[in-house]
């Protein structure tokens, strides 16, 4: 039982960043520990006040509900135009967008291109849960091979369908990009890594050295028709392999950053 | 200030950016182009945000988000690109937040060519973009009245939380008239309360265009007709020639209508008594004295650089009360005074009805001459 | 009073800017004036024209299909053109480009050969000038002392 | 040995998916079947406290920021 | 074949699939998603080309190189998406080439909702991309309906080799009704002539919507308007309930049409003479029909799930001869059958005028219950 | 003088491919010997007959009035969907798209994606000529930097305006690239490099290996303000340091072909 | 005569289901339907309803604000729809999901713990089947049996 | 030395642009300032015939495809 007696100090608390509400994720979305990490490292770096999120469209797309900042929705693929319009115009506020795989990798695979290539001081968290959660669990550019969706009912079929988009990499090769990495939030190791991550993606935009994006994986247990602990070993043994995790662009600049 | 001889694209360029254009994001396209060349050497000498954009989507979708920080900003493209920009133009309309398009049209449909056309007014007028919702539409006939009301379109936008659009054709875009350009503006101070620009540990401020529960989005909607109504009350304007005698009345918008002023002059000479309306708002449309003209007039001449698009909002005014014939050249011709003029005397000479469709009586022409 | 020009020949020789000269010109001299170029890629290389129109009032259409005037600066041009110009016209025809004669007896014809003449002048460049030039002696639109003016007015860069 | 800190469970954030249940390495945690949230969700609560060390790794794997995570500062207590 | 219970998505898309389907390319987008997710199972299987695109701009350039080779081929999509597609949908029109589009509309402006609406009519009927051109419009109201209309809309696209829309809302894509599912049909076996397929030898093909040379993109613009006048003599479709000794007549297509018969019914009982024209080609608009009612009825009412888009079409032919009066919801509300007897009887009971607009009159009494 | 009386054998032709017709490009365009290249290897693999090529817009619009084959004009940067189109209905034809570096790398960069990742079995040719050579000279993605043009007046400014993107390393990151490899046309040796990489990418295409890609870079000596010669140089001196010859993606498979 | 059912419930109490085997029976008897559910993402999790029309003519609406019947298999969905019943209308609760009597005199209301009576048939899964049994055993419009043979011709599967 | 080859420029299609003079290794061609093409250029031509061998890296320069290659057969007809 709980000793009442006995001094105690806070050692972890929802951060404020966060709005005291009720998000709409299923129960093991780990859509929800990433937004509990960007919302950290917001409070942390005290800059909540002075940042503007751009919300995709996906199962995120009510984002801007759950974060107690300036919020815009954008339209499905086009959020890092829409930051670019806001980074821009408010070169000293930090701006984040914050898309799905589809949005970002399959209808928005221009727009980010675009903004990595303008090396535009943004920061991009890109959540990759192998599917379209939000349309019901269609195949999206992530989706493995031989992976069954409601678009891959026979599983995803490489010849016809072609092969998963490894954006990470696919990011790194343009010059613009300072800061391109992939982690996974599938364990409580990896999720502390994945927030150092998001810590320094938003530290290169602090100190405008470049574009910079944070891959995540993520489950989808609903679509994945998974329990949620299913969901997160899928991840390990599936999507690993597919998907490795580390750090694909890190400009010199960005190297040498003292976090 | 003295008037110089300037290029259309050009001066609405300089026009935007002395009206105080904080942000402009394009896309190359025929016969646009000049637009964005000159913003891209001025905007950056004067410290202010210039991008040509990764395409028109890009393009609109930064107008998108630099429009939720209240700031001043366009985009200017062509046809095509006009239409690759429909999905983020219905966001930005649901949104209700101010943004100036420069449309440029060319001729369509299609990849079609470069020439002056005004085959896209549909698809500016009457909503292009998906859901219900209104661009308030400025469409001007001189190198001088672009510059004006690029100013104004700016103006405008931010009164009403509104796209509005600059509606020309490759002719302004791409004539060289004398025109004197505005004084430099201040750049706007205050932001409005709604723009997005960070907390500063205050409210938190969203804008988004999502609404999932219908009754809210139905509220939205209302909110978009009733700022409509606004709209049609105060903005209408129109620029009226020889109207006073008039027994018949030639209607034409942008070049279309300053070709036909030529053509009513012309007539005039003869003894014909002529006179032009040119709707300089196409949306909101002047339909208080169009309707008062049909009282007082025999007949209308629709002139279009089109297949006969405004021609139906003159219908709807006139609603058969009185005949109303069409001429248009479509797909980039554009139509020389002495075809006008000609369509002028037919009027004259009748016989009118008010039966049938006015297209099938002007295609039955066309078709004769170039079919 | 209305004159309507059309300035045609190859990409190269200048046409537009002797258009835009001469509309530069009717602007000092307080008239309303239209400049109208042939744009698109098609352009390239081939041939171009522009249009002026000068009027002492407000300018309807900058586009004519029967000019007042017209300056035909190489023989593609004239064929284009010949048949175009107003009863009572001018047309300006560069022989040293042309090798055949104008048909047309109801117009006002002026033919010279501007390209040599530009060269003993001290420049070939100069050709669309001295067709200017000759136009302008043989309409009752503008001086040429307000051609020079408006030359150094507003380009002299181009000069 | 006596718990070194505890947590406190936001029953209107939690959304009964088990994930702390699962990784708490002490098996602190198991989901309440006796309670259910505003949501209609059987939360999770400390079944076996005195076990837990306040490492915080069940907050962390929360997706939806219900745990706080308390630890005694017993240590500064003594010295 | 046995009527069996099927959600409106399904069954468009396996009647497609019977009809002779040979290639689908589409993205997902509720509230349409299920139709391309049958295809997805049932195209493989018959060894048929199904492309899951990277996004609507994809789907629709794929479906225009499918429709170069003369294959029946289609996309479907709701109203961001088919917003994406109006540069594609222009370019396909300006090539001349066949190809089938199913919009199932939800709730706009902007990302708005997925709830069933009409809002997307004037995008789809009056020119939604850039230049002059026509799509045949087919506008089904029940799941046996969108089951037909998916067949005919093969046939009528390449009759024409013009684009056909089925435009349905988010309810038909939704609901699941009794339909009879059309036969197999077989696979085209003759490709038509100008279809893209390699020369073999022979003459080479070209299909393009560019002409650079004005006339030309003209003469390609008359063609189109010509076929139009064709598909507006053969083509126009619609249903009659109750129209013979009708006084006042309700105007309303697909699900409003049918949430009007409802209500329709219900005055009946209450013995007012009123009957439905519900138009089944909303392009080609059902004008005779009209014209002819216009002289016979008191009193036209007007009922859509949008601010008033085709009411513009009915007054275009009414043209002031009688009273219309308009009643909508926006946004995805769908009008629930009481709320239209309302109205049916406020035109029975008067005051009826021909003066103003209708919609000024419906904002403001919307403006009570929801403003 | 030429000799008359002695026996002579033709070792160079004009292809078969090409229409006899006066193209419209400016004097000394390399888009022509791109357009000669493809037209050879169609000549020489018997295919010219069953190959459909789609068009892009850019100073390429016109490319179907050039080759005497099946053509279609795609919307700008929209080529890959619509070969996509064909190819799929047509799988035993040949069907290449021929695009410009803005059609392709800035509007077109989603299509072509798109198309790599699902191993679409069709073949690209790519002309980069670092700017929009139709539109009048403005800035494209792979403009260099510093490099003046009617959309960077003053130099590409890489903070304002990004970097070059460097598309054959771009798309090779991606598992349905079979052949996607760099060459110019800036000399006859690497004229004939570049002939025997089209060469390999319809071959690619003929034995179903995946998606096959050529980028070439190519003179705009209209834009650039040079002469033909001149705009050569500049390709070697300027472009090759920034756009490195050579294959980025040769699957196993492709490898293993025999030509 | 027609008949509009709105069945209403948490996502997993099959209330979806429930209306399409309503349907199916009306269709194999020969009757015209429609079944039309609450759709969209914000349903995951939540409640869900879906409305069943019946009838022997053409049907327009397919959604009814004032149903003829309502089955309510939790609170939520009772809070909702109580009001909305015809007059003289059926309304079924699920006795075991609601803890509160129902207001409306002006209707037939039909409480039944489906829940324990679907674990007494030896499924929780059939609380659905049961709550439908309970509106027919009440509603003049469908026999069971014939529920049951539609179960057997339709949804073999699902069973 | 006798030349190997020869060229013919088809006027029709050569636009004047130098590649193939700048780049024959033996200086054969000059453009034509006597002679106009229907497009108004001054066409390539061989100014110096006896110097070609036929090598054919003018046609593979040519952007317009203008120039057939051909090589004088002697060895086979000495042979
Ligand atoms: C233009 C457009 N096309 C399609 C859609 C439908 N849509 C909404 S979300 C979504 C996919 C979201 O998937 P992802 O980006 O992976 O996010 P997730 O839900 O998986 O987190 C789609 C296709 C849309 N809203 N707009
Ligand atoms: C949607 C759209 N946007 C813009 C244009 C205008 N446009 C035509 S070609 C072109 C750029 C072509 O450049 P590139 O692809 O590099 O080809 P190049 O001419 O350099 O060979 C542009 C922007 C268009 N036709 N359509
Ligand atoms: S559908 Fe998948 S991605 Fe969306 S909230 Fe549920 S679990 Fe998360
Ligand atoms: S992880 Fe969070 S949401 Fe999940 S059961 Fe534990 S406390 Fe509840
Ligand atoms: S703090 Fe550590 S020990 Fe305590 S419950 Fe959480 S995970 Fe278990
Ligand atoms: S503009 Fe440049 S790319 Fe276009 S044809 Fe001329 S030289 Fe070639
Ligand atoms: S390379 Fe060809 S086009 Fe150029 S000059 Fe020589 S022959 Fe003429
Ligand atoms: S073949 Fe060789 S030697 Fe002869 S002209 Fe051509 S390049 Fe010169
Ligand atoms: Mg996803
Ligand atoms: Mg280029």
């Amino acid at each position: 039982m709980v000793m009442t007696d006995v001094p105690t100090k806070i050692v972890y608390e929802r951060p404020h960043a966060l709005d005291p509400v009720v998000t709409h994720y299923c129960p093991g979305c780990t859509h929800g520990v990433a937004h509990r990490l960007v919302a950290e490292v917001l409070d942390e770096m005290g800059i909540a006040g002075n940042t503007i999120g751009v919300a995709s469209v996906g199962c995120s797309v009510f984002a801007y509900n759950y974060f107690n900042i300036d919020f815009v929705e954008a339209s499905h693929g086009r959020a890092p135009a829409m930051a670019t319009g806001i980074k821009r115009v408010y070169p000293d506020r930090t701006v984040f967008t914050y898309q799905g795989d589809g949005d970002l990798a399959s209808i928005g695979m221009g727009e980010i291109v675009g903004a990595a290539s303008r090396g535009e001081k943004i920061t991009v968290v890109f959540i990759n849960n192998a599917n379209y959660g939000m349309t019901g669990g269609q195949m999206a550019p992530t989706t493995l091979p031989g992976q069954k969706t409601t678009s891959s009912p026979t599983g995803r079929d490489t010849d016809r369908q072609g092969f998963p988009i490894q954006t990470a990499e696919l990011l790194s090769t343009l010059e613009g990009s300072a800061y391109v990495v992939r982690r996974s939030l599938h364990s409580s190791r990896e999720i502390r890594r994945a927030k150092k991550a998001i810590r320094t993606a938003f530290e290169v935009q602090k100190h405008n050295l470049g574009f910079s994006l944070v891959e995540l994986l993520s489950t989808c247990p609903t679509n994945w028709g998974m329990s949620a602990a299913g969901s997160r070993d899928w991840i390990e043994e599936r999507m690993l392999p597919f998907y490795p995790l580390g750090d694909y662009k890190v400009s010199p600049a960005v190297a040498e950053l003292k976090i | 200030m003295a008037k110089e001889l300037i290029k259309g694209n050009t001066a609405v360029a300089e026009a935007a950016l002395r009206a105080g254009l904080e942000a402009y994001f394009g896309y190359p396209i025929t016969p646009q182009t000049e637009l964005l060349e000159h913003l891209s050497a001025r905007m950056p000498e004067l410290g202010r945000p210039f991008v040509q954009a990764e395409s028109e989507l890009g393009a609109i979708n930064m107008v998108y988000g630099a429009a939720c920080t209240g700031k001043r900003t366009m985009t200017s493209s062509s046809s095509p690109g006009v239409s690759l920009m429909m999905e983020g133009l219905s966001y930005i309309a649901g949104t209700e937040v101010p943004a100036v398009l420069v449309d440029v049209v060319r001729g369509g449909p299609g990849l079609g060519n470069i020439a002056p056309a005004q085959g896209d007014y549909n698809q500016i007028v009457h909503g292009g973009g998906h859901g219900d919702y209104h661009f308030l539409v400025l469409a001007p006939a001189s190198v001088q009245e672009a510059v004006d009301l690029t100013v104004l379109a700016f103006d405008l936008a931010e009164k009403y939380r509104n796209v509005v659009v600059v509606l020309m054709d490759g002719s302004i875009g791409q004539m060289m008239e004398p025109a004197e350009l505005p004084p430099f503006q201040p750049l706007k101070t205050e932001i409005p309360d709604w723009a997005v620009r960070g907390t500063d540990g205050g409210e938190k401020r969203i804008l988004t265009s999502i609404n999932l529960d219908p009754p809210a989005q139905e509220v939205m909607n209302l909110r978009l007709m009733k700022r409509w109504q606004e709209i049609e009350k105060n903005e209408v304007r129109f620029k009226e020639y020889y109207l006073e005698d008039a027994e018949y009345v030639v209607v034409g918008f942008g070049t279309a209508g300053r070709i036909s002023l030529s053509a009513v002059r012309a007539a005039r000479e003869q003894g014909i008594k002529v006179g032009l309306l040119r709707p300089i708002t196409v949306a909101p449309f002047p339909k208080d004295i169009l309707n008062e003209l049909t009282d007082r007039v025999k007949a209308f001449l629709v002139v279009e650089m089109n297949a006969g698009q405004m021609l139906e909002d003159v219908r709807l005014v006139v609603r058969g009360r009185k005949p109303v014939e069409f001429f248009g050249r479509m797909g980039g011709v554009m139509p020389y005074p002495d075809e006008v003029l000609t369509e002028i005397k037919r009027l004259v000479e009748g016989p009118l009805t008010t039966e049938g469709h006015p297209k099938d009586r002007w295609l039955a022409r066309l078709s004769e001459t170039i079919g | 009073m209305q004159q309507e020009v059309i300035i045609a020949g190859f990409g190269g020789q200048g046409v537009l800017f002797a258009g835009q000269l001469l509309s530069y010109t009717a602007l000092d001299q307080g008239k309303e004036v239209t400049w109208i170029p042939s744009y698109g890629p098609e352009m390239r290389g081939g041939t171009a024209n522009c249009t002026v129109v000068v009027s002492d009032e407000e300018i309807g259409s900058p586009l004519v299909n029967r000019p007042t005037a017209v300056i035909a600066m190489n023989l593609p041009s004239l064929e284009k053109f010949e048949d175009l110009v107003k009863e009572g016209g001018v047309l300006v025809v560069n022989a040293s480009m042309v090798n055949r004669e104008v048909q047309r007896k109801d117009i006002k014809v002026v033919s010279i050969p501007a390209n040599e003449i530009a060269m003993e002048l001290g420049s070939e460049r100069a050709t669309n000038m001295v067709m200017l030039g000759a136009l302008l002696g043989n309409l009752d639109l503008l001086s040429l002392d307000a051609v020079e003016e408006a030359l150094d007015n507003h380009l002299p860069e181009r000069h | 040995m006596p718990a070194k800190g505890y947590i406190e469970v936001n029953e209107l954030h939690c959304k009964a998916c088990e994930l702390c249940v699962t990784d708490c390495p002490f098996n602190v945690l198991a989901l309440d079947m006796d309670r259910l949230t505003p949501k209609g969700y059987h939360p999770a609560y400390m079944v076996n406290p005195d076990a837990c060390t306040g490492c915080g790794i069940c907050a962390v794997v929360c997706p939806d920021a219900a745990i706080t995570v308390y630890r005694y500062e017993r240590k500064k207590a003594e010295a």
